[in-house]
């Protein structure tokens, strides 16, 4: 079994307004110097070792992410 | 290097990828005519977006001559604004002015789902904001392909979700739309959305830039890369984008909706409304800042003086072309008097609303646009907004529209016996398209606002307007693809005819009509013949109900392929009613005792039926008779019957015939019901036909006789058709069978769910 | 007899709980997210929306706005305090009630009729109710799953502070069937469902929601 | 400047309808030896030098995430 991590994140051109949100406020939270805020889903995925990266890779593109706004990125995090 | 005018003079051969943009070589020469040179990048942008089929109606525009046809005095005496506008409006009445419109946004939800419907929803709420007034509820018409086909799995539960996810944030109550499966609309589904809003009369705003000196304020969501080659995409043959001309990678045709900062431009925009501080207004949709800010120059009586570098950038290094085709969503453009941007800004800082001053109304007639200082488009707004190319494009009547007609459906085999029709029933109720929205409807607020009165499961959606008054409105949209496809002409007057009696069913007058007319290729003679005639259909139809087509929105290149979808032209009716109190709700029940009545005639009608297509798969013949001084009629009888508290339920007959009405009538009254079918008539064709013009009404035993006589001496036929009965819990129909509610529910309510989770 | 109902960017019921308010005899005051200033009301009501988007999560955003000082230190000191729907929800994430709202078990948003029954008719928002009376009243959001630690839940249950209970059907995956919940001392009360929605049968499903409103009402000429 | 993720969970205990979703739908689509997948956010905050680690801590667990429902990890991934 290993533990799988997927990240997909609004490509860097589309509008994110969750990220957005989330900057915008921690200023008037008292939190400054933070200048950007992006915000995606993660995943955690266990997974058995038979599982080839060729097919994580499919997984994440073609279902846990959306290519049209999204990107992502797979990790194999422990085995 | 920035390409500007001065560039563009001195290099007059240089190549531009203006085929890549959607421009055919003609329309290209014409603007090199226009403008004595070739264009900047800036203005071929500008350009290739406003004088798309999207946004210049280019093959369809030598139609509309059918409206002014058959747009009388009176019908124009109630409409405020019409055709030509953001949205029609029309005074309803007590000061109120109402506008509504429908848009599609067909293409980018085949792509992205989700964000297409949800934008889709928040360019059309900007219409109606645009108009300056308040919006008050959307609906949303959509078409998707078969029922079980795995990309119906992905592209429906998307849709749905979108449409709700912004409707719900920002607002707005969801009132009613349709949902209708067809093989056609696989590679290609419908989504359209309506929404209605209202002001005082006195406070419409138009989009017009005028007064020398006066400020131009773009105000909203920053402006990005999403979106950009949208405009050339949706409305050409393909999908696959551009390049912009800008040597930038393909970036995704698609935007992404802001629901929130939607929902806060609309309370900023009502403040700023209410303050009087707003000459001129327009909203950014489809064509972003190129549309915006050459029709507010077009419509005004001065130039414009844009400065594009001061438009606040969500990506780094956009290019002037960029900015000016970007689709960025939330945005608004204002038309400001000098002494009012201070309070304008501060309204605009109230609600967190990024504003920005990017230029002013000049003399002269052009549209100046410079980037740091160096001008990058000078070009007449009205070449660009108005003025665009307009075809004629050939009109041939398909080849096979006669063999479509001659292979009608009187071979198809009929269920006869009381088993077989029992089971028809039963079929028929759970039929992808005929069973209960619920599983839809459910994913949207209906009652946010407030002054929700009627919406699904309901023939038209009604808001109340003046919360003193108790005034409101009701809408209804509709069409059935098949009936138009057998007959363009009457198939679009029975969209017309079933929309307004939706509408009258809730005890509503019909007053205006919108539309959104979803078609294949306008470069296939066929589809624009059905085109013509469904316009022609229409305006006509129009006419003879005496109501005015105040605005609409054309979709073309619906297609998989070469096979073009059913053509979809979906019409909206609103009505007004004086008091909302005495709509006419759709389940029966509510007043013991009550008698079925049904209104109308019904006649052996199957061509384009829901049964012929559900059970036998079969599309042929020819669509049901309309008789719109029938419809006229039976509406009259429908309101004087409301005003005068005769009627305690309604439900018109529609896809699936009375079978179907029955089985909603009954489940959403949650009550029994006795039916007697007409012994001199088959009861296959009274349970199933779709016959127009017909209406179920229940009346209180102690209105029966009142209502009846009414009827007779209108010489509007009826007949006693069953009662209502609580004791019972089925629905019995005499020579047929019983049928328990809990089973019915189940056929019904069943569907959706099984297929959609 | 003052009731404020607060206005966040994005709320989008404040107009019906006004409305509401206003049905119920009292006065209803608007108050702004952006002014520490609650203009004397003698209760408050956070009314439903998304506030930010609830971009975030539902509530987390709006629990620090100006406003939300006010009214932190007002429930304190026995305001009563009614959090509905995306109220509930910034009620949950301010820490003035227990648990939070997730994402509704069936991942979509929920808009339908909804059986309650009211569980504790002692609450300053649930007096005009009989004991165990049921009610309809419209529910309509995506996160609106009701979620405790067991201790916390047992806690809860053995003090009486489920206020509302879902019947005829859960629509969201609350535990226990949870729809609101109150502080210990039964002056803050949050629930999902929405009975401003349900303050006329023109506009609602009934006229069960008015008994809260009226409720607050009689528990403030009482105190 | 320095670029900071947080990853923010469903607690194990915690019910997620998200993840187990996306669990069952992939033997579905044909995708097979995925046995648990849990559904959280994936935040990636571009950072002020100034920012220490207590600080980034306050803003994960007092804002990004809510501790009544939710774990989370800061990673600080460049600088
Ligand atoms: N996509 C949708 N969005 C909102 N309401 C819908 C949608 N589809 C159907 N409805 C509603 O479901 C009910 C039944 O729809 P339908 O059978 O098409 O009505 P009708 O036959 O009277 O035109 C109506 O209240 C309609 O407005
Ligand atoms: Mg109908």
């Amino acid at each position: 079994m290993a533990r799988v991590v997927v990240d997909v994140m609004p490509k860097p051109e589309i509008l994110d307004p969750q990220g957005q949100a989330v900057a915008r406020a921690l200023p008037r939270l008292g939190f400054d110097g933070v200048s950007d805020v992006r915000q995606g889903k993660h995943f955690e995925l266990e997974v058995d070792d038979s599982v080839d990266d060729e097919t994580l890779a499919k997984i994440a593109e073609g279902f846990l992410s959306n290519p049209v706004v999204e990107d992502f990125v797979v990790r194999r995090v422990q085995s | 290097m920035t390409d500007t005018v001065d560039n563009a003079k001195a290099t007059p051969e240089q190549a531009q990828p203006y085929r890549e943009l959607g421009l055919k070589d003609d329309e290209y020469a014409r603007i090199r005519e226009i403008l004595g040179r070739r264009p900047t990048d800036a203005e071929l942008a500008m350009y290739s977006v406003m004088w798309s089929e999207h946004c210049s109606y280019k093959s369809s525009k030598v139609h509309w001559k059918h409206w002014s046809a058959n747009t009388t005095p009176e019908m124009k005496a109630k409409m405020l604004a019409g055709i030509g506008e953001n949205a029609g409006v029309v005074d309803i009445g007590d000061g109120w002015a109402v506008t509504f419109k429908l848009e599609s946004h067909n293409h980018p939800s085949y792509v992205e789902p989700y964000q297409g419907a949800a934008t889709g929803v928040g360019g059309i709420v900007r219409d109606i904001m645009a108009m300056g007034a308040r919006p008050l509820a959307v609906m949303d018409p959509l078409r998707f392909g078969a029922p079980d086909h795995p990309d119906t799995k992905r592209v429906l539960p998307g849709i749905v979700s979108g449409v709700g996810g912004y409707g719900n944030c920002l607002g707005l109550p969801n009132i009613g739309g349709e949902v209708v499966f067809d093989p056609s609309y696989q590679g290609n589904p419908l989504v359209n959305a309506l929404c209605v809003g209202a002001m005082r009369v006195e406070d419409l705003h138009l989009a017009h830039a005028s007064g020398t000196g006066n400020k131009v304020i773009l105000f909203g969501a920053r402006t990005g890369l999403d979106g950009i080659g949208g405009v050339s995409v949706l409305a050409s043959e393909t999908f696959s984008g551009d390049e912009g001309g800008t040597g930038r990678k393909k970036l995704p045709a698609v935007q992404v909706g802001d629901p929130f900062t939607e929902k806060v431009l609309i309370e900023c925009c009502l403040e700023l409304f209410a303050e009087g501080i707003v000459v001129g207004i327009q909203d950014l949709g489809g064509a972003g800042l190129s549309c915006a800010t050459s029709e507010l120059a077009s419509a005004g009586d001065g130039g414009m003086h844009v400065e594009l570098d001061r438009v606040p950038l969500r990506a780094k290094g956009m290019t002037p072309a960029e900015i000016l085709s970007s689709e960025s969503q939330e945005r608004m453009c204002a038309v400001v008097k000098p002494s009012d941007v201070d309070a304008f800004m501060r309204v605009c800082a109230k609600w967190d609303v990024i504003a920005t001053e990017i230029g002013e109304v000049t003399e002269g007639d052009r549209l100046i646009i410079t980037w740091h200082g160096e001008t990058v488009v000078d070009v007449p707004p009205r070449t660009v907004a108005h003025e665009g190319p307009m075809y004629e494009r050939p009109i041939e009547r398909p080849h096979d529209q006669d063999s479509l007609q001659a292979n009608g459906p009187e071979q198809l085999a009929r269920p006869s016996t009381p088993d077989e029709l029992r089971a028809e029933i039963l079929r028929m109720a759970a039929s992808p398209n005929l069973a209960s929205r619920r599983w839809v409807t459910e994913q949207y607020d209906r009652y946010v606002r407030g002054g929700t009165v009627l919406a699904q499961p309901s023939d038209s959606g009604m808001i109340r307007v003046d919360e003193q008054t108790g005034r409101g409105v009701a809408l209804a949209t509709d069409c059935n693809g098949r009936f138009v496809k057998l007959d363009p002409y009457t198939g679009t007057q029975l969209a017309l005819a079933e929309a307004y009696r939706n509408v009258a069913v809730s005890g509503a007058t019909p007053l205006a009509v919108t539309n959104c007319l979803n078609f294949g290729s306008p470069e296939d003679p066929a589809v624009m013949w059905q085109f013509e005639q469904a316009v022609r259909g229409l305006a006509e139809g129009c006419k003879e109900l005496g109501i005015p087509v105040t605005g609409g929105n054309v979709s073309f290149y619906n297609q998989t392929g070469s096979t073009a979808i059913l053509p979809t032209p979906v019409v909206g009716v609103l009505g007004v009613i004086d008091d909302v109190r005495r709509r006419i709700p759709t389940g029966i029940g509510a007043e013991a005792g009550e008698t079925l009545l049904l209104l109308g005639d019904t006649r052996d009608e199957f061509g384009g039926s829901e049964w012929a297509h559900e059970v036998h798969g079969h599309l042929g013949g020819l669509p049901p008779k309309v008789d719109l001084a029938r419809e006229k009629l039976l509406a009259d009888i429908l309101v004087a019957g409301s005003r005068d508290g005769m009627i305690s339920a309604a439900h018109d007959l529609s896809d699936g015939g009375l079978a179907q009405t029955l089985v909603e009538t009954v489940l959403i009254g949650e009550v029994g019901a006795r039916v007697f079918l007409d012994p001199d008539q088959d009861p296959f064709v009274q349970l199933f036909s779709e016959s127009a013009g017909r209406v179920l009404v229940a009346v209180p035993r102690s209105e029966e006789l009142r209502f009846t006589e009414m009827c007779t001496a209108r010489g509007l036929p009826w007949r006693r058709t069953g009662v209502v009965d609580p004791e019972s819990g089925t629905l019995e129909i005499q020579g047929v069978g019983e049928i328990a509610l809990p089973e019915l529910r189940e056929a019904w309510e069943g569907t959706l769910p099984a297929l959609f989770g | 007899m003052r009731i404020g109902a607060v206005t966040f960017p994005g709320t989008l019921d404040d107009s019906d709980t006004a409305r509401a308010i206003t049905a119920s005899g009292a006065e209803a005051v608007a108050l702004w997210h952006g002014d520490a200033d609650l203009k004397g009301v003698d209760a408050v009501i956070l009314p439903g929306g998304f506030s930010y988007g609830d971009y975030l999560r539902a509530g987390a955003i709006a629990r620090f706005a100006p406003v939300m000082g006010e009214i932190i230190d007002a429930a304190r000191k026995g305001m009563p305090v009614l959090g509905i729907c995306n109220g509930f929800q910034v009620l949950c994430e301010a820490g003035l009630l227990p648990g939070a709202l997730l994402r509704n078990a069936g991942l979509h948003f929920v808009c339908r009729d909804q059986w309650l029954k009211v569980e504790n008719n002692n609450t300053a928002w649930t007096t005009r109710y009989d004991a165990n009376a049921e009610i309809i009243i419209p529910i309509k959001n995506m996160d609106g799953r009701y979620t405790a630690s067991k201790s916390t839940v047992d806690e809860l249950e053995g003090e009486g502070r489920v206020v509302f209970r879902y019947t005829g059907g859960n629509p969201n995956g609350s535990f226990d069937d949870i729809a609101g919940v109150s502080d210990p001392t039964g002056r803050i009360v949050g629930l999902m469902p929405h009975p401003e929605h349900a303050i006329d049968a023109l506009t609602g499903p009934s006229d069960d929601g008015l008994g809260m409103f009226l409720s607050a009402l009689d528990s403030v000429v009482a105190a």
